[in-house]
This record gives C-alpha cells, structure tokens and sequence, in this order.
C-alpha cells in the first residue's frame, strides 16, 4: 500500500511547480496552465485524502473544484482574447500599463 | 433654567453655520448679518452663565444629561464649572468680535467662512462644557475640520502648509489621548463619565502611562515646547479671525485639558510629572520669548510670544498650589483677551497696509493714533503692567512658581523681562520712529474697528483692577481640584518608570 | 511493492512532465504536455478507486478545458510571440522561494496527522458504485454546491460572452 | 434515498437574487433602455431586504447558516450594490459600456458574497468565493475597448486563480487533517487533536487566501491596479464588496474553524494587519491618482478592520462588522463624487472645486474627513469601535501603532480637500449629474452623518 | 480720610479726561484740566501733612485687589510721616512742572498728550507713596515706570527718542524682576504684603535662611537684597544707572519732574519705608551703602567731562541718587529721605533752567556752543547759580544741610560708614566743580553758538521763569527745616521721620560734626575754585589734562563703557541666540527637521514603495509568494521552538 504522505508529497512537489511556473513566465497562456497545474495538483491530495479518510467530500471537493477550473479557464481566455483585441500582448510586460 | 443653555449655546452657532450654508452666495450682506446676528445672540444667551453662576460650588452647572449611545455607556452630558464657564463666555465674546473683524477682509466665500466661523464656536464651546470623555473628544476633534479650512482657504500665502502643519499636529496628538482615553473608559468601568473618573483611583503606573498619552494631545494644543512648531506658521498664516480664535481659545483647550482631566482623574501622576512641566513650561518661557526677538512677521512675534503666556499657564498649572492654578486660570483668559486683540489689531492694520514685515512699519502712531493708542493698551496687557490683566496672571503663576520652586519661579520671572523687551520693542519699529512711506496715506481706523477693540480694553482693564469678578468664579472649584490632588499619595516615580519599563 | 512501483513511475513522470509544461516556449507544447500529466493524474485516481473522477478528468479537463486553451491559441494565432523571452528576469528567486516552499512544506507534511476514518470504505464504494456513491452524495447532501457550480458555469457563459464579444 | 426536500427559507435572499440575476440577462433582451435593468434590480434588492430579516435558521444539512452575522454583512452587500446601481447608471452611459449583463453580473457577484456571508461549510464557501471573483473579474473588464480595464481584469484574475488555487490547497490539507469541511465540525475536530504544524500550515495558506480577498499586505498588490483599471463604479463596488466578504469569511473562518490555534494566527494577522496599515497608508501618499489612492486607502482600511478581527472576540468581530458598514457609506460616497465629475481620476483635477462646485467638494470633504477618521463622521464611529474593541482585548500597543497610521492617512485624505478649498481652479470642472448619482450621495452622506452623530444605530 | 483718596483720584480724572478727549476737544486746553486736579492733590497733601503733624496715622484699605487663597492684595492708603513728606514733594513740584510745562510746551502737536501723562505720572506716584502694601507699591512702580517711558519717548517720531524709553523700561524690568521676587519671597515668609504685618512680623524671620539655587542664603538678608535690587532699577543706582543719562531724550520738564524729583527716589523712598527689613540685614545694608556711594562716585566722575547740559545734571542726578542710598545703607534713612527732598527742589530747578536755556537756545545742548548767557537771560541765570550753590553744599542753602546730615551720619557708620563718608565727600568737592563747570561755560564768557542762535535768545515766558523762582526759594530755604542740632537748628526733618525711619545711634561729639562739616564745606568751595580756575582763569588747562590723560578722559566720555558692556554681553548675545540659533537651529531645523523631516521621509519612503508596484503581475503574484514564505518559516521557527 502507498503510504498517504507519497500522494500528498507529490501534490506538494506539482503545487509548487505550477507555482514557481506561475510565478516565472511571462506569457499568459502558460500562467494559465500553471494555475491548472496547481488546481490539479489539489485535486490529487483531495482524491488522495478521500481515499485514505474514506470520506468520499474530497472527491465531490474534486468535482467541483474541476468545474470551477473549467469557468474559470473559459473567463481566463476571455479576458486574454478581450485584451488581445486592443493591444496584441500576451507577455504579461507588456501590460504594465498601471503601476506605481 | 428653564431652557437647556449649554446645547443652546453650543448648537445655535451650529444651526447658525448650516443656515448661512443655506443662503444665496451672491447676498454677502444677508450672510455677514446673520453670521453677526448669532454671533451676538450667543453672546446675550451666555450671559446668564455669568451672572446666575453659583461661585458657592464646585460642582457641575447647568448640567444637562441624556442618553446619547447607550451601548457603550456614552451619555450627552453637559456641564460648566467654575474653570470652564468663564471660556464659554470668552468664545462667545471673541466669535463676535472676529465677525466684526472680518466684516470687510474677507472678499471670497464669505458664506463658507462665516459658517466656518460659526461651526468653530459651536465646536469650542462643546469642549468647554463636556462632561463626557467621549463628547468632549467628539468636539476637540471636529474643530479640526472648519479650523483647517479657516487656515487653508482664507489664509496667508504659505497657508497650505501651515494648515496640514496644524491639523496633523494637533491629529497626532489628539489620536493618542483617544487611546488614553479608551483606556480609561476600560479602567473606569466603562464608563467616559468625567466626573465618575475624578473620584476613581487608578493604579499609578496606569496614571503614568495616560497621563503622557493625554500630555501628547494637551501639550501639542497648547503649544509647549517642543511641540510648538504649528503655531507660529498656523497663526501667521490664518486670517485674523482663525488667529484670534486660534490664540484666543483653541489654545487654550490644551491647557483646559490639563486642568480638566490631567489633574483630576490622574491626580498622583499629575504630582509626580508637575516637575517635568514645570521645568518644560519654563523652557516654554524662556525660549518663546527670546525667538520673539529675532523675528520679522507681526504676526509670527506674537505667535512665538504665544508660546511664552501659555508657557506661563502651565507652569500655574502645574505649580499646583491655588495662587498657581488661579493665576493659570486667569492667564488663559488674559491671554485670549490680549492675544485675540492684538491679532485683531494686526488685522485691522493688514488689510490696509497688506503687509505683516515690521520693517515695512514704522512711524504708524502718527498715521494712526487711535490705533495705535489701543495697540498700546494691549502692548501692556501682554507684557503685564499692573493694572491690566496680564500683571495679575502672570503674577499669581509666578508667585504660585516661586512657591512650588524657587529657582523655577526665578527664571519665569525673567521671561517678563525678556517679554517686555520684544514687545516694546515691536511697539518702537511698528510705532515709533520716523513714517515709514510704504505705510503712507492711509485712515486710522474706524469706529467699527474701534467698537471691536473696546470690549478687550474693558476686558482688560476689568480684570487688571478688580479681578475678584474672575478669580471669585473658579475659587471654590480650583479649591475642589487642590484637595482632590492632596487626597492623592505621593509616589515614587523613578521606582515605578523602572517598573512601568519592566 | 508493486503499487509503489506504480506509484514511483507516475510520480517521476509527472514531476518530470510539470516542469516540461512550465518551461516549454511555445504554449501548444506545454498544453500537449499538460495533457501527458492529465492521463498520469487520471491514472493515479485509478488508483486511488475514484473511476468516475479519472473520467472526468479526461473528459473535463482534456476534452473540454485543454482544448480550449488549444482553440484560443490557435485564434490568436501567436506564431511571432513565441520568440521573446521567456522567462521573468527574477526567476532565481522565484526559484528559490519556491525550493525553500516545498521544504518547508514537505517538512511541515512529515508531521501529517490524518483525520478520523469515514465510513466510504472502498468496498462500500465498490458495493454502491462509485458513480452511484458520488451521484447520491452529490445531489443530497451537495446540492446547495450543485446548485452553485450551476451558478458558476452560468457565469463562465455570461462572462465570456460579454468579454469575447466582438467590439461594437 | 429519501432526503427531506431542504428548508429554503433561509436561502430565499440569494436565491430571490440570483433568479433576479437571470431574469435581469433575459430582460436585456428585451428592453433597450437600461434604466429599466437598473430598476429592476434595486427592486431585487428591495425585496432581497425585505426577506433577509425572516429568513434565520441552517439548512442544506448544515451547510448554509442564516444569522445575525451573516445578516449584517449581506445588508452591507444590498448596501454595496444598491448604491453601485445607482452608481452605475449614468457611468456606463457615459464610458459606453453599458450592457445588459453588467446590472445581472452585479448581482450575481453579490449572491456570491452573500454565500460567502452564509457558507459553513468549505464548499459552499469556495463556490461562493469564486462565483463572487468570477464575476467581478468579467466586471473589472467590461469596458472591453478600454484596455485599461482589460489590463485590471487580467489581472485581478490571474492573481485571483493563483489566490484561490492557495486556498484550495490549504483547505486539502485540512480535509486531510479533519476529514471533514464544515466550519463546525473542523473546529471540534481540531480540539481534539494537537495542534499540527500541517494545521498551521493551511491555516496560512488560507489567511493567505482571504487576505488577498481583503488586499491586505504584501497580498495588496493587485489592487491599485485593478482599482485604477476596472470602470470607477467597479471600482467602488469592489472596494466594498469583496472586501466585506472577505471579511465575513474570516471571521467565520477564524473564528470558528480555528478557534483553537488563536494563539498561532493572532500573530500572523498582527503582521499582515501592521504591514497593511503601513503600505496602504505610505503608499497612498505618493498617488496622484484618486483612484489608486482609494485603493490603498481601502488597503489601510483593511488594516484597520483586521484590529478587530486580531481583538478575537465578539466584540472585534463586531466592531469589523461595523466598521464595513460605515466604510461602505463613506467610500461609496467618495466614488460617486469621483463618478459625478467628467475628469475626475487625478488628484489635480480637483484643485479648486470648492469655487466651482462647492456642493459637491462639501460632500467630498466629508467623505474624505469621515475617511480620516474625524468626529462627528461615521469614520471616526468605526475606528473608535475597532480600538475600543482592541484595548479591552489587550491590545493597545497595536492601536497605538493603528492610530499612528490614521494620523497619517490624514496627509492625504487632506490633500484632497486642500486640492479642493485652497487651489484655484484652472476650469469649471464639468460634472455629470443625475437623479440616481444624487440619491446615491444624498444617502451616503447622509449616513455618514446619521452615524457619525447617533452610532447608536450602529452600535449594540 | 475719605477725602485724601482724591489725592491720587484727582490727576488720575484729568489722565482719563485729557486721553479721552483731549484729542477731538480740548487739544492745548489740556493745562485747564491737569493743573488743578494737580493742585487740588497738593492742597490735600498739605491738609493731609497738617494732620500727620498733630500725630495722626492713617492706614486704610479701599477695596481687595486680588484674592487668591491666603494671597490678599488691597488698595490701601497709608499717610504717615514719610508719606506726607514725599506727598508734599510730589505735589509740589509736580504741580511747579506743570506750570512750567505750560510754557515749555507751547505749540507742541501732543500737548494733550505731554499733559495726561504728566497727570497719569501724578497719579502713579501718588499710589506709590500712598500704598499701605507692597502690591500698590509694586502697582506705581511699575506705573510710573510707564510714565516715564511714555514720557521719554514723547517725541516718537526720533529713533533716539524711542530707544531711551524703551532703555528705561527694559532696564527697570531688571530691577522689577528682583522686586517682585521679594514681594514674593516676603510673602512666602510672612503670609502677607501689608506693610504692617511685615513690620511687625519680619523679626520672627531672623537667623532663617532659605536654598535658592542650592544655596543656603539668609532669608531677611535674600529679602532686603531682592528689594533693593527693585531700587537700583528705579534709582538707577549701579549697575542699572544706564537708563537715567538717555532718559534726558524726554522733554526737559520732564526730566525735572519724574528723571529728578520724584520718580527716581523712589527706590530710596521704598528703601526708606521698608528699614525694619533692611536693618536686620547687615550685609544688605552694606551693600546698599556701597552700591550708593560707588554711584555717587562713578556718576560724579561722568559728569567732569560730558558736554550735554542734561547730561551732565542726569549725572549729577545719579551722584545725589547715591548720596540718598548711601545714606539708606549706614542707617541714616532720615537724613536720606531728608536729601531726596532737598534735592528734589535744587535738582528740578536745575533741569528747568535746562530747559530754558535749551528753549532759548531752539534745542541745543551742548555747553560748549553756549557761554555768555548770563546777560540774555538773567533771572534762568540767577536760579541756576542758586541751585548750583545749593547742590554744591554751599552753607546756607537747603542742599548743604542734607548733604551734611548724610556725611556726618555715615561717618558714624563704622567702617563702611567711613569709607562711604570719604568717597562722599570726594564727591561732594567733584559735585561743587562740575555744578559750576556748567555756570562758567554756558553763563559766562562769550557766546559759542551760531549767529542764528545768538539772534533768538532770549529770556523765557512768565510761566516758566515764575516756576524757576519758586524752586529757587525751595532750593534756598527747603533746607532750613533740617539743620542740625550741631548748628543751632533742630534738625525738624529728622524728629518728624523719627517715628517711621528711626534715628541711627551717633557715637561721635559735636566738634567731630563740626570738622565733617567744614571738610565737606572746604570741598564744597574747593571743588568750585578749582573750576573757576579751569574755565574761567587758565581755560586751556582742561584741554592739556585732556590730552595728558587721554586713556581716563575716554573711559569717563564714554561713560566707563557700560552701555557698550551691557550690549556686548546683554543685548548682542541675546539677539543673536534668537536670530542664530534659536530661529534657524533649534526651531528651523531641529525641530521643524522632525515635523517636517517625518513626513518627508514616510513620502520618500512611499516613492520608493512604489517602485514595487511596477506592474509586472508576476512581481505581485511573487510578492504574495514571498509573503507566503515568511509566514511559512515564521509558524515554522515557532513549532520548531
């Protein structure tokens, strides 16, 4: 048998990496993607815990967790494709419009 | 009394201020009637404070009571004593006056300066006549805002600076005595009642720790030293009114505070500090005097000599012997009465010549005599020639000195001397000496002016030769305020800070 | 031994295919690594007998969601921006905090103590389905949740649509 | 199989608006002027308020509560978003970014709030949460040809994933600890156990998540920006908002579910709370835009609000509860002031107003003193709650340090009156006056005095 | 009784009518209000003198002045001997002035002005010697003070004008300063300020000492030196002389009247009314006597040299100052308040005759433009010689009696008595050669002045020669009430004074009295040969003993420097203190560093923030991580812990 901490190591280990990728690349899109990472890296520690705890919450956790996920990629791309249409950037220096 | 004087009082320059707020911009002469008229229906209306006052006892007068915000015990509690009711009367007198002063100098929003004017009265005397902590920090505070304005709107040309100076000065200081008070309100069982607080006993090392935080607010509005800054450049840069009110009666909640809270309610700290403030009044003394000698500005001298009276209120104050706190008591009046004069004077005079640089001056008793024979008058009243008020002050505080410590007592008196030098001195480059041309052609003042000036000579004069008028109404209450401090135990401050540090 | 095995091998690779999706340059690299991690994740839920999850993972995620991201970069077409600097200039010290993150974490992880037992033993799932299990809980006991995320997908509609629009 | 239909008294006010959210979007099919979207909505507002009182009680097993807490803080959200309504009409005209949505999206983000407001249990709360964030980020970037305010919906929405991908992780980890994500039974479970480094760990991570909710600092970042950015009566509708359902969530939060590790966030959220006050007020000073400088005074704000929150007992909680209400009023008030003028996003653009507006700068002038903090304004009432609240919990160096800060703030809330009374002014400044701006005010001012010279309608 | 409250009442109305209205109505109709009120206090003094005479004291409160716990002050009116003494020289020669001033000051523009001060001065004197407290005394002090600052300063518009009265103001505040301390102190010590009360207390303090400034001083000795540091200011006695010479910038009536008369003996007045304090005290007694007599001497030298005619009488006027005090210092209060009372007849007649030869001379001063007068203006002449005899101590003539009385009486005062006995003397032969140095430049010889000058002299107006006479009479036979026993007289004065001032125990016989006097009189005659000499007979010796010892000639011009000292160390560093130090270091820059520096600093530090804020979301997003991370090792160093 696994022992829990493995799975929820390995959520910790792709949490951080999903931020640190968050956190180091310029474009947008893979910001995105890392916030994915980062909501799936939670979704296995929830299903893990689910597992070990059998309490099946984390896994209706999970099923809700995957559908904000999806609302909110969905608004994500809409606001990228709405500022996409003012000013072709998908580098996030390029919208350093407010600061200070 | 049939009426509730004390919210009528406090309110009616209120309802005035929103009334004039109502009126049409364009009718200046409406607004400066009707800022006129309650002015002096206030005035009238405080009368009675003055004459159905009961000297016989020290307690709370025309007392009002309601509940106010019952869920933290907050109660709209009004009140005079012998040590309050006279500044009541000193407001409503000098809000009069300052409408007078202002009748012409002021050219732009004249609406919202007479309100603002007005809202300032309502403010001073609610301080003046709280006997809730929490209202009288209510008023204390909300004076900030037309004061602010007063400075920064109609002021000088470094009024900006001077403005934000004042308020964050006087907001710094302030917010830590809110903490003080707070704190109290907590030991107190909760409860802001002042007179509740006067008879509870603190532990001492509490007694320290509120005594300063109440020192940052009173010593800031004062000014003492050295938190003094703000009010040269607040009084130099106000319109005449705001000086007058500034210097009139503003300061004089500091030293108010003192008396009213500081000692009372902290009576052992109170003991146990009264040297520090002595010795700090008297650097108050000395220091304001003696800058007054290198200054410029009309106004700016009498601002640092501000410093110098009220230095000279704290240590009565704090003498806390009866010759003391009676002379205290008195100064601050004196002063009001003689510093609001002379900022009128300096009023009347700039809007002529639109200078305030004494070396622009010179020679002005031969353009004005009239005036300047008043400016004399209350030349002498500040240096404190016997006879006029100032002497009896300033007397009373020294000997009350003289009696807590000599050596203090001795280097206050100095400060007379120092005092008579810069305003004689003033008097000689404004007055004296051959006409100056840029002050050339112009009138002496007129009766209007003159009608503002002449009840601050009788003022003077009356308190100068029979001040047993004054000093028979806070008899009995300063009387109260010694036992209370008597009745407290002398501590052992090294001890404590040690503790208190701990 | 086997499952940790299994375990091991899922682990590495998804580790090692995370770090791909974040470094990659160009973003249709990183989402078809992304979806490498999807199956591994769908995998590991295998694992862990959620069946329906692992399916929804793949449907949800690499159906809808990942496709979706394919859909807007091919709309924005982003062939030229690919070539510009990739990384932040501060990427050392997001590095590092992130390093010195995970230690603590894992640190602070060592000393997981789990909760109390529920009563979903695999073999109650297994007796009821999972689906059914997770259907039951879902519209009973969630359904004020349910309701919700009913809520959410509308917004992610209204929004996208009011952003998306084209510029009147 | 048999679970009992739910008792949806308690839920009818979101519900009530969530179906008025709805029907708001069908409507803008129908109706071209969007007046009438605006009335109904403040209609549903009516009528939320009108049921809120009735609808006491928990159901959804547990899941959703209706109390007194959760009642005061959606009345600060009908509040919130009545006067944004009103706030918003003549606004989007102007900017051309009137859509239909906008008024249903408006009202979903505050069925959001009032969720978080309500919720229990983590889910409810997350949902809540992100039903909330979502809309406000399409809201912060409805004026889509601005890209400005694209630029402040980008990001207000990454920052906002990442906050809440930190918030789901810390609630895994409590799952993991608790088995369970009720509020309630979080809080017996964790009295049982020792306290667990892991416990503290997503308690951070979930401090971390509602601070940036709040823009407490060094989790403020986004929101000067996204302030600056977002469409002005977005603007004011998030300065109250999300921040007041941030701080619903942390008081529930920390109040129940991590009653028994008080000890161990106390000191967490005096740093945020020091650091907040610090940066919001410091960095206010420097702005020269109004906008930006609301924001970091709403920061400050949060500071203070987290005094009570640190007090850690009722009467903390109550003061923060107040405090939001008032600061609801006031800061409305000072937007719409910003709103009513036609250029009025730089702090310059307000040198002498008081010549040529003077209605208008009287009304900013008592916004911005209310602000300050200065009696007898609603401010000052709320900032004498919160350091009442905090000096009888013991905490009185932390007021000191609290005050301090106030005093500060005053530089710059100053300047804005300065700018106001004591500037000439270089031209009329244009204002766009209407009936719903002028209720707004008329309201907001109103209030602040109301409060600030009666608190007893606040107060106990 | 009720009656004798007019005495200051009086001059006080006409102050009030004259200031009031004397602008819009009566203009150089003043003279009609002053002079009678001012008569009608001299006649009352004298009713007020006739009933001291047959033995009555009067010492009566009017009303309470300032009440404040145990403190009491009243206006109160005390006429004993001493009082009726100075009322009658007060009024006497307060009203001759301002018949004089009649004259003097026809055509001046502040003739109502000149003439309600001099009716305020009256007043203000009147109160000081009325005063039955020390309060009162504190009051008219201070108030004639004022007087004479107005008075001084009467021609305003000249700077030299100006500064004198502020001079005299100032430096007599020194003198206040220490007087009021000593109110203070007696107060402390005694519970009261009625001069009753002190008297009959101030024995109980003996042998008590106080700490002033970690000192252990005795208390009657600290009371009588804070006292008589009040009379140094007010009789300018050294080192607060230096008003007194510039106060000569006043009007010359009135510094006949108040720079003379009656304000400068003031300080010897008080000093005189309070000898039962000063008797217990012999080291202040010492002090006074020396104090007087190093005046007399100092001053007396001053005068040999100066060329101002005022200057030279104001001199004169310091020297007679410290006889007075020097005989206050050996106990002779008597013969002290004796001189002063002589000396204000003499002393006033020489000013007014001052001013009539400055009024013929349209304003000049200086003696060496004169010579010759004698014959323009004989009856000015004759008045001045008189009074130049009788300040000399030519027998005879009122000043040699009291000059006598004080020499003999401190000869009798021990060692300090005779040391003070011979500088007095000294100065008694410097007095008789100066007084005539003056009578042979300006009266005899040729005229100096210009051609203009020669062609307007003149002899002065009825009002003012009339009052010349008068004063010459008193100059004459003032003295006559006081001559010693030693010649046949029966010293009056001295028996009157007897009951308030006592009588200093005389050791040495009738022939030692007799050799004192004919020493002082051999001086007398001395000193005014010896001008004669110099300026009559062989006038350019003076000039050779001027460049013989021209290092003397200078300090003595220059008046020892002391004016130049007190503004070396006084008004210089003081001026500087605030302009350099005060104003641009400690409130310029310390402090307002701080008020202003704080907010400088927190809005540079805001600046700086800002740079934080750059916009880059991922720099926001890393703050939050940071954020992050520091709790993360915070919770964690604290588990660990």
């Amino acid at each position: 048998m696994v022992p829990l901490n493995w799975y929820i190591m390995l959520s910790a280990i792709i949490f951080i990496i999903g931020a640190v990728g968050f956190l180091i690349r310029r474009n947008i899109l893979i910001m995105l993607i890392s916030i994915e990472l980062m909501l799936n890296s939670v979704n296995i520690s929830f299903v893990a815990f689910s597992h070990y705890l059998q309490d099946l919450r984390g896994q209706i956790f999970v099923f809700f967790i995957i559908t904000v996920a999806a609302a909110e990629a969905a608004i994500g791309l809409a606001i990228l494709v709405s500022l996409f249409r003012n000013k072709v950037a998908i580098q996030t220096d390029q919208v350093t419009e407010m600061k200070g | 009394m049939d009426y509730p004087i004390l919210s009528t009082v406090i309110f009616l320059p209120v309802v005035g201020a929103l009334i004039i707020l109502l009126m049409q911009r364009s009718n200046e002469g409406l607004i400066k009637w009707s800022a006129l008229t309650f002015s002096i229906i206030n005035f009238i209306l405080s009368i009675p404070l003055f004459t159905s006052f009961n000297k016989t006892t020290a307690a709370m007068q025309f007392t009002e009571k309601y509940k106010w915000i019952p869920g933290w015990n907050i109660n709209y509690a009004l009140g005079v004593d012998g040590i309050s009711v006279l500044f009541v009367l000193l407001s409503t007198l000098l809000t009069v006056l300052c409408v007078s002063v202002s009748w012409k100098s002021v050219k732009q929003k004249t609406k919202e300066f007479f309100a603002a004017l007005l809202l300032i009265e309502g403010s001073m005397i609610g301080v003046f006549c709280s006997v809730d902590l929490f209202l009288f920090y209510i008023f204390w505070e909300a004076m900030l805002i037309p004061m602010y304005l007063l400075i920064g709107v109609w002021g000088g040309p470094n009024r900006i600076y001077a403005a934000i100076k004042f308020f964050l000065f006087t907001l710094v200081g302030s917010v830590l005595m809110l903490i003080g008070i707070i704190v109290l309100y907590f030991n107190t069982g909760k409860s802001f009642d002042i007179l509740q607080m006067m008879v509870t006993n603190y532990p001492f090392n509490l007694q320290l720790i509120l005594f300063w935080a109440f020192f940052a607010a009173f010593a800031v509005k004062v000014p003492m030293f050295p938190v003094h800054t703000w009010l040269p450049d607040a009084h130099t840069e106000a319109p005449t009114a705001g000086s007058v009110i500034l210097a009139g009666v503003l300061i004089k909640m500091g030293a108010y505070g003192f008396l009213r809270f500081s000692m009372p309610i902290l009576p052992e700290a109170t003991k146990a500090m009264a040297p520090a403030m002595m010795v700090l009044s008297v650097i108050g003394i000395i220091y304001g005097a003696v800058i007054c000698l290198g200054q410029t500005d009309l106004k700016r001298l009498i601002a640092y000599s501000s410093v110098s009276h009220m230095g000279f209120v704290t240590l009565g104050i704090f003498a806390l012997n009866i010759q003391g706190l009676q002379g205290g008591i008195l100064q601050m009046l004196n002063h009001g009465i003689v510093t609001g004069a002379l900022f009128l004077c300096i009023g009347m005079i700039y809007d002529r010549t639109h200078t305030r640089q004494i070396a622009d001056y010179g020679g002005a008793a031969t353009i004005f005599p009239v005036y300047a024979a008043i400016f004399m008058v209350f030349t002498l009243a500040s240096i404190g020639l016997p006879s006029t008020n100032g002497f009896v002050g300033e007397f009373l505080i020294i000997l009350g000195g003289f009696t807590a410590s000599k050596t203090v007592g001795t280097i206050s008196a100095l400060g007379i001397i120092i005092g008579a030098g810069y305003m004689l001195w003033l008097y000689q480059r404004v007055f004296f000496m051959e006409v100056n041309p840029k002050i050339q052609g112009h009138n002496d003042i007129d009766l209007r002016e003159i009608l503002t000036l002449v009840p601050l000579i009788i003022l003077v004069f009356w308190i100068g030769v029979y001040p047993n008028t004054f000093l028979s109404f806070m008899d009995v209450s300063v009387q109260h305020l010694i036992e209370r401090l008597n009745s407290a135990g002398q501590q052992n401050v090294a001890q404590h800070i040690i503790e208190v540090i701990q | 031994m086997l499952p940790k095995i299994f375990f091991g091998y899922f682990s590495i690779a998804m580790i090692f295919v995370s770090i791909l999706i974040i470094t990659r340059r160009n973003p249709i690299h990183s989402i078809l690594w992304m979806l490498v991690l999807f199956f591994h994740i769908a995998g590991l839920y295998l694992f862990l007998n959620a069946e329906f999850l692992a399916a929804v993972q793949m449907i949800l995620y690499a159906g809808a969601i990942l496709v979706l991201f394919l859909f807007v970069i091919m709309m924005l077409n982003l062939r030229k921006e690919v070539e510009v600097e990739r990384f932040l200039g501060e990427w050392p010290i997001a590095v590092f905090v992130g390093g010195a993150t995970l230690v603590l974490v894992i640190m602070a992880l060592t000393t997981l103590t789990q909760g109390p037992v529920g009563q979903y033993t695999v073999e109650a799932i297994q007796a009821e389905t999972h689906v059914k299990a997770l259907g039951k809980a879902l519209y009973t006991e969630y359904l004020y949740p349910f309701e919700i995320a009913s809520l959410i997908l509308l917004i992610a509609v209204v929004g996208a649509m009011v952003l998306a629009k084209k510029r009147t | 199989m048999n679970m009992p239909f739910p008792n949806l008294a308690p839920v009818t006010p979101e519900i009530i608006l969530s179906i008025a959210a709805m029907l708001l979007l069908l409507m803008e099919l129908v109706f071209k002027n969007k007046g009438v979207l605006a009335l109904a909505g403040l209609i549903a507002v009516a009528v939320t308020l009108y049921v809120l009182p009735s609808s006491f009680g928990t159901t959804f097993g547990g899941m959703f509560i209706s109390d007194s807490y959760s009642m005061y803080f959606k009345l600060i959200f009908m509040i919130n978003l009545a006067l944004t309504i009103l706030l918003s009409l003549k606004y989007l005209q102007r900017e051309k970014a009137e859509c239909g949505e906008y008024y249903s999206l408006l009202l979903f983000a505050t069925t959001g709030m009032m969720i978080m407001a309500s919720a229990r249990d983590f889910i409810v709360l997350y949902l809540g949460l992100e039903l909330m964030a979502l809309s406000t980020y399409v809201l912060a970037g409805i004026k889509r040809n601005d890209i400005k305010s694209n630029e402040a919906a980008l990001k207000y929405f990454l920052l906002g994933a990442f906050s809440s991908a930190l918030l789901l992780y810390g609630i895994s980890l409590l799952y993991g600890l608790t088995t369970t994500t009720d509020l309630y039974k979080i809080a017996a479970q964790l009295q049982q156990s020792e306290v667990s480094t892991t416990l503290l760990l997503s308690m951070i991570l979930i401090a971390v998540a509602f601070s940036f909710k709040i823009a407490a600092a060094p989790f403020h970042m986004w929101a000067p920006d996204v302030y600056e950015g977002a469409p002005t009566s977005i603007t004011a509708f998030m300065s109250v908002g999300p921040k007041a359902a941030g701080f619903a969530v942390i008081g529930r939060v920390f109040y129940v579910a991590f009653q028994n590790v008080q000890a161990d966030w106390t000191p967490i959220l005096i740093g945020i709370a020091i650091l907040t006050m610090a940066v919001g007020n410091i960095l206010a000073i420097a702005q020269t835009n109004i906008k930006r400088m609301l924001a970091y005074s709403s920061i400050a704000h949060a500071g203070y609000m987290l005094v009570g929150i640190i007090a850690g007992t009722a009467e903390g909680q109550q003061a923060m509860m107040t405090y939001m209400l008032i600061y609801a009023f006031m800061n409305m008030g000072a937007f719409a002031v910003v709103i009513m003028l036609e250029k009025g996003d730089e702090i310059k653009d307000y040198e002498g107003l008081a010549k040529t507006r003077p209605v208008i700068a009287a009304l900013m002038l008592v916004f911005m003193f209310s602000l300050t903090g200065i009696p007898p304004t609603a401010g000052f009432v709320g900032k004498f709650n919160i350091f009442m609240a905090a000096i009888n919990a013991g905490y009185v160096w932390l007021v000191v340090v609290a005050v301090i800060f106030s005093a500060i703030s005053a530089y710059y809330y100053l300047r804005v009156v300065m700018n106001m009374y004591m500037r000439e002014p270089a031209e009329t400044a244009a204002i766009n006056p209407s009936p719903s701006l002028g209720l707004a005010l008329v309201i907001s001012v109103v209030m602040v005095f109301v409060i600030g010279i009666i608190p007893s309608v606040v107060i106990g | 009784m009720e009656q004798y409250i007019l005495i200051p009442l009086l001059p006080l109305t006409a102050f009030l009518i004259n200031i009031l209205f004397g602008k819009s109505a009566i203009k150089d109709k003043a003279h009609w209000i002053a002079i009678p009120a001012v008569f009608g206090s001299f006649v009352l003094a004298l009713m007020a003198f006739a009933e001291v005479m047959g033995g009555k004291v009067i010492n009566q409160d009017i009303y309470t002045w300032i009440v404040s716990g145990t403190f009491k002050a009243s206006v109160g009116f005390l006429i004993d001997q001493l009082t009726a003494i100075m009322l009658i020289v007060v009024t006497s020669i307060s009203l001759l002035v301002h018949i004089y001033s009649v004259g003097y000051m026809h055509g001046d523009g502040g003739y109502y002005r000149f003439f309600s001060y001099l009716s305020l001065f009256t007043f203000s004197m009147l109160m000081l010697i009325l005063a039955n407290n020390l309060l009162q005394l504190y009051f008219g002090w201070e108030a004639v003070g004022l007087c004479s600052y107005f008075l001084i300063g009467f021609w305003y518009e000249k700077k030299s004008a100006s500064d004198a009265g502020k001079k005299a103001f100032i430096v007599n505040r020194f003198g206040d300063f220490g007087f009021g301390l000593g109110v203070m102190l007696i107060f402390l010590s005694l519970g009261s300020i009625h001069y009753a009360d002190i008297f009959s207390k101030i024995g109980t303090l003996q042998g008590h000492s106080i700490a002033m400034f970690g000192y252990n001083v005795d208390l009657i000795t600290l009371i009588a030196l804070l006292l008589f540091c009040g009379a140094v200011g007010k009789s300018a006695q050294i080192p607060l002389h230096v008003w007194l010479p510039d106060a000569m910038e006043g009007p010359t009536p009135v510094s006949a009247l108040i720079h003379a008369a009656t304000m400068v003996t003031a300080g010897v007045f008080m000093v005189a009314r309070f000898n039962p304090v000063f008797s217990l005290s012999p080291v202040a007694m010492g002090v006074v006597a020396i104090t007087g007599a190093i005046t007399s001497l100092f001053a007396a030298t001053i005068a040999l040299v100066q060329n101002d005619i005022k200057r030279i009488i104001a001199y004169s006027t310091l020297s007679q100052l410290g006889y007075m005090v020097l005989a206050c210092g050996v106990g002779a209060y008597g013969a002290g308040i004796f001189h002063l009372y002589t000396h204000a007849y003499f002393k006033a007649l020489l000013f007014l005759g001052a001013g009539s030869v400055m009024h013929a001379m349209s304003g000049e001063l200086d003696i060496q433009k004169m010579g010759g007068l004698k014959k323009f203006m004989p009856a000015t002449y004759w008045t001045f010689l008189i009074a130049s005899l009788s300040i000399a101590g030519i027998p005879g003539l009122s000043g040699f009696f009291s000059k006598d009385e004080i020499l003999w009486l401190a000869y009798n005062g021990g060692i300090v008595g005779r040391i003070v006995w011979a500088i007095g003397t000294l100065v008694a032969a410097l007095t008789a050669f100066y007084s005539f140095r003056i009578i042979f430049v300006a009266f005899h010889g040729k005229f100096r002045g210009t051609h203009e000058q020669e062609h307007h002299l003149h002899e002065s107006p009825k009002s003012m020669t009339i009052p010349l006479m008068l004063l010459a009479v008193g100059s004459i036979f003032a003295g006559w009430v006081g001559i010693p026993e030693a010649l046949g007289g029966g010293n009056f004065v001295g028996h009157f004074l007897q009951p308030v001032l006592g009588h200093p125990h005389v050791h040495a016989g009738e022939a030692e009295e007799k050799m004192v006097m004919a020493i002082s009189i051999a001086c007398a005659v001395g000193g005014i040969f010896v001008s004669w000499i110099f300026y009559v007979l062989k006038p350019e010796i003076p000039k050779t003993l001027v460049s013989q010892f021209s290092g003397i000639y200078a300090v003595l011009w220059n008046k020892y420097y002391v004016d130049e000292l007190y503004d070396a160390i006084i008004v210089r560093p003081t001026t500087w203190l605030a302009r350099s130090i005060l104003i641009p270091v400690t409130d310029g820059t310390i402090i307002e560093g701080i008020v202003n520096g704080v907010p400088k600093m927190i809005a540079a530090f805001g600046q700086k923030l800002r740079k934080l804020q750059t916009g880059y979301v991922q720099h926001y997003a890393m703050s939050m991580a940071i954020g992050l991370f520091i709790l993360f090792s915070l919770v964690l160093i604290g588990a660990v812990k």
